[in-house]
């Protein structure tokens, strides 16, 4: 009996919304009263942080298109790993050369440190995520279209 | 190290975050624009915690992020009240 | 690598995030690739209205556009099914379960019946929050142990992962997969279409089996 | 035991709880809709409290994942709502309609843009596109969008399987992955402003 009244609750979808963030709120607290957790110091893709630098805070170490090592899990499955931590557009160049506040602009990534990880190492993840944008457009424009 | 000594825009950023979330959480009055401006202010304590950490490229990308769901937003509640107005 | 499902036949590599066969996550794969083939040659089933105190019957009509278009993402969230299926990093897999989530509100929300259309945005909300319990449990994988690939995980040599980024991870795959609200999808079924719309049952029910194990790991 | 980490996302959590708990009482749909972004910020902020060069590589694709679904269940919310042609008041003022300047300022944008690459010069560039067309009420021909689209993103695949397989030759890789990036955020972000426009006729 009970069963089937909860069952009964669960059809309507307007509560759904309502059942799974109470369990989200429930599940925090949960996770609140299990603090702390250890952070562990051995990190992937660690951070060091040179302030004399222009690229701060995404320079790595050594001028563009020379190797340098990175902090990956399996460097061994990525070669070309460090090859493009430092590439710059002439005119970012140019901006390195003049300021040492580039690393915080705009004009600094056409590459670095992040396009490293999000297209060679983690490359996987970067194939999912524009499929998943791509998905998500197919549906918005074909609710667009045919309104 | 005490809680002193972390950096200020790391403490300075997570009680942004927190009011901002009960500022959003329960908006006074209730309408849909209170809330969407509300929803800046937990977006400015995020902005901080990530300057913090010094993720200027994640910081960045929020911002852009942020204008474009601002454009969604508006152009549902105007259509929204497009029914209803005019 | 003793709490991985049985051991590796193959591991493929792409970079930091292998791709591994175990015979668990291989009959796993196997499934969700039947059904996608399945799912591409099949032709949808017309739904037929029957009015009741006669025998007068109605088949509603599916346009090719819409048929197209419901195909498409059945196949998409067939691929993502697999991809979660195979692979071996816990962010990975997150994602592919967030695409399992979003191509199930895309075969739905093609029709247009308001009740379905309903349905599918409630779906669409849970699945578009369920990101945040998903997201936040692989970050606090990371920060844990300092690794997120799975084959690292099983080897038992990292900190312990602590419970709640398991149980984070476990919610956010059933408000992607909707797995308890069964009724609820049932709802959303009335979407004709039968190849399409088992696709969703089939893809929640595999990531679910998929994250039991994952979850049992370090 | 209690560090940095852990003082962080006990405030993170906090902020997690309570959205979570306006989202279960919340009732209104629109209302639900924007609470959604609120609880994103909370998972935003368990990612970026892990403070490695990791956490931006997860926060990208959090950050698309998110806008995505964004675009998706607002137009499934217009469709079921039956509020696809309600009219959206642009910036199509008759002033701004015909002056150049919006024109300029979007050429230089785009332009701009492309010389930059990658994402931050995707971004730009779809910047300007939508600042151009929300200025022009302007309707573009969706099927090319989303032909850009589909190419944006084969440019993109064969780039990463360019990186994985054939490492050699990772400049043409990083070419084509720059070059599909910039196509894949500017097509996102002009159907954003093409959305603008007064309904789907």
């Amino acid at each position: 009996m009970i069963i089937r009244r909860i069952s009964h609750y669960i059809s309507n979808y307007e509560n759904i919304m309502p059942l799974f963030a109470g369990a989200c709120a429930f599940l925090i607290l949960i996770g609140i009263l299990l603090l702390p957790i250890q952070y562990n110091p051995v990190q992937l893709y660690p951070k060091t942080i040179d302030r004399n630098s222009s690229l701060d805070p995404y320079d790595r170490g050594g001028p563009p298109f020379t190797q340098v090592e990175i902090g990956a899990q399996y460097p061994e499955n990525s070669p070309t790993a460090g090859l493009v931590t430092t590439y710059l557009t002439p005119f970012s160049l140019f901006l390195s050369q003049v300021t040492l506040h580039l690393g915080t602009t705009i004009v600094a990534h056409p590459g670095g440190i992040i396009d490293e990880i999000l297209y060679n190492t983690r490359g996987l993840d970067t194939v999912v995520e524009p499929t998943i944008l791509f998905i998500a457009f197919a549906i918005a424009s074909y609710l667009y279209r045919k309104g | 190290m005490m809680i002193a000594e972390y950096p200020p825009e790391f403490l300075i950023g997570l009680v942004i975050l927190v009011i901002g979330t009960i500022a959003t959480a329960f908006p006074r009055p209730k309408d849909y624009l209170t809330r969407l401006i509300n929803l800046e202010i937990p977006g400015w304590g995020l902005l901080l915690v990530m300057l913090s950490y010094n993720e200027a490229l994640a910081l960045f990308t929020f911002g852009a992020i942020s204008v474009l769901s601002t454009y969604i937003y508006v152009r549902v509640m105007q259509k929204k009240a497009g029914g209803a107005g005019t | 690598m003793t709490n991985l499902a049985g051991v590796p036949y193959y591991i493929l590599e792409f970079g930091d995030e292998l791709v591994y066969f175990t015979p668990y996550t291989i009959t796993l794969f196997l499934l969700a690739l039947t059904f996608t083939i399945f799912v591409l040659i099949s032709m949808p089933e017309r739904q037929v209205d029957i009015a009741f105190g006669g025998d007068a019957y109605t088949t509603k009509v599916i346009s090719v556009s819409e048929m197209r278009f419901r195909r498409f993402m059945a196949i998409a969230c067939g691929l993502a099914s697999m991809g979660a299926m195979v692979t071996g990093d816990i962010f990975n897999f997150t994602l592919f379960t967030a695409m399992v989530g979003i191509t199930n509100v895309g075969i739905v929300a093609a029709v247009k019946s308001p009740h379905v259309q309903n349905a599918a945005y409630q779906y669409g909300l849970v699945a578009l929050s369920a990101t945040v319990p998903l997201f936040g449990g692989a970050a606090i994988y990371a920060a844990a142990t300092g690794s997120l690939s799975m084959i690292e995980l099983a080897k038992g040599a990292l900190p312990a992962v602590p419970f709640v980024a398991k149980a984070f991870l476990v919610l956010g795959v059933i408000g992607e997969g909707m797995a308890p609200f069964y009724a609820a999808k049932a709802e959303m079924f009335r979407a004709p279409g039968a190849p399409y719309v088992i696709m969703c049952s089939l893809s929640s029910l595999l990531i679910f089996l998929r994250v039991i194990e994952v979850v049992m790991l370090g | 035991m209690w560090g940095q980490y852990s003082y962080g996302i006990l405030v993170v959590l906090v902020a997690g709880v309570i959205a979570f708990f306006a989202l279960a009482i919340e009732t209104d749909d629109l209302h639900r809709f924007l609470l959604l972004d609120l609880v994103e910020i909370t998972a935003l902020g368990v990612i970026a409290l892990l403070g490695t060069d990791l956490a931006e590589a997860l926060i990208l694709p959090g950050l698309t994942v998110g806008i995505a679904e964004q675009l998706a269940l607002s137009q499934i919310y217009c469709t079921k709502e039956r509020i696809m042609q309600n009219p959206v008041k642009g910036l199509n003022i008759e002033v701004i309609a015909k002056a150049d300047a919006p024109l300029i300022i979007s050429m230089f944008l785009v332009v701009y843009g492309l010389i930059l690459s990658g994402f931050t010069g995707g971004g730009v560039a779809g910047l300007g596109l939508v600042f151009f067309f929300m200025s022009r009420g302007y309707r573009e021909d969706l099927n090319l969008l989303e032909m850009a689209s589909g190419i944006s993103w084969a440019l993109w695949i064969f780039a990463f399987f360019c990186f994985m397989f054939l490492p050699q030759y990772w400049f043409i890789a990083l070419m084509c992955a720059a070059v599909g990036i910039v196509l894949k955020v500017t097509v996102k972000m002009s159907l954003v402003g093409t959305m603008w426009g007064n309904g789907n006729d």
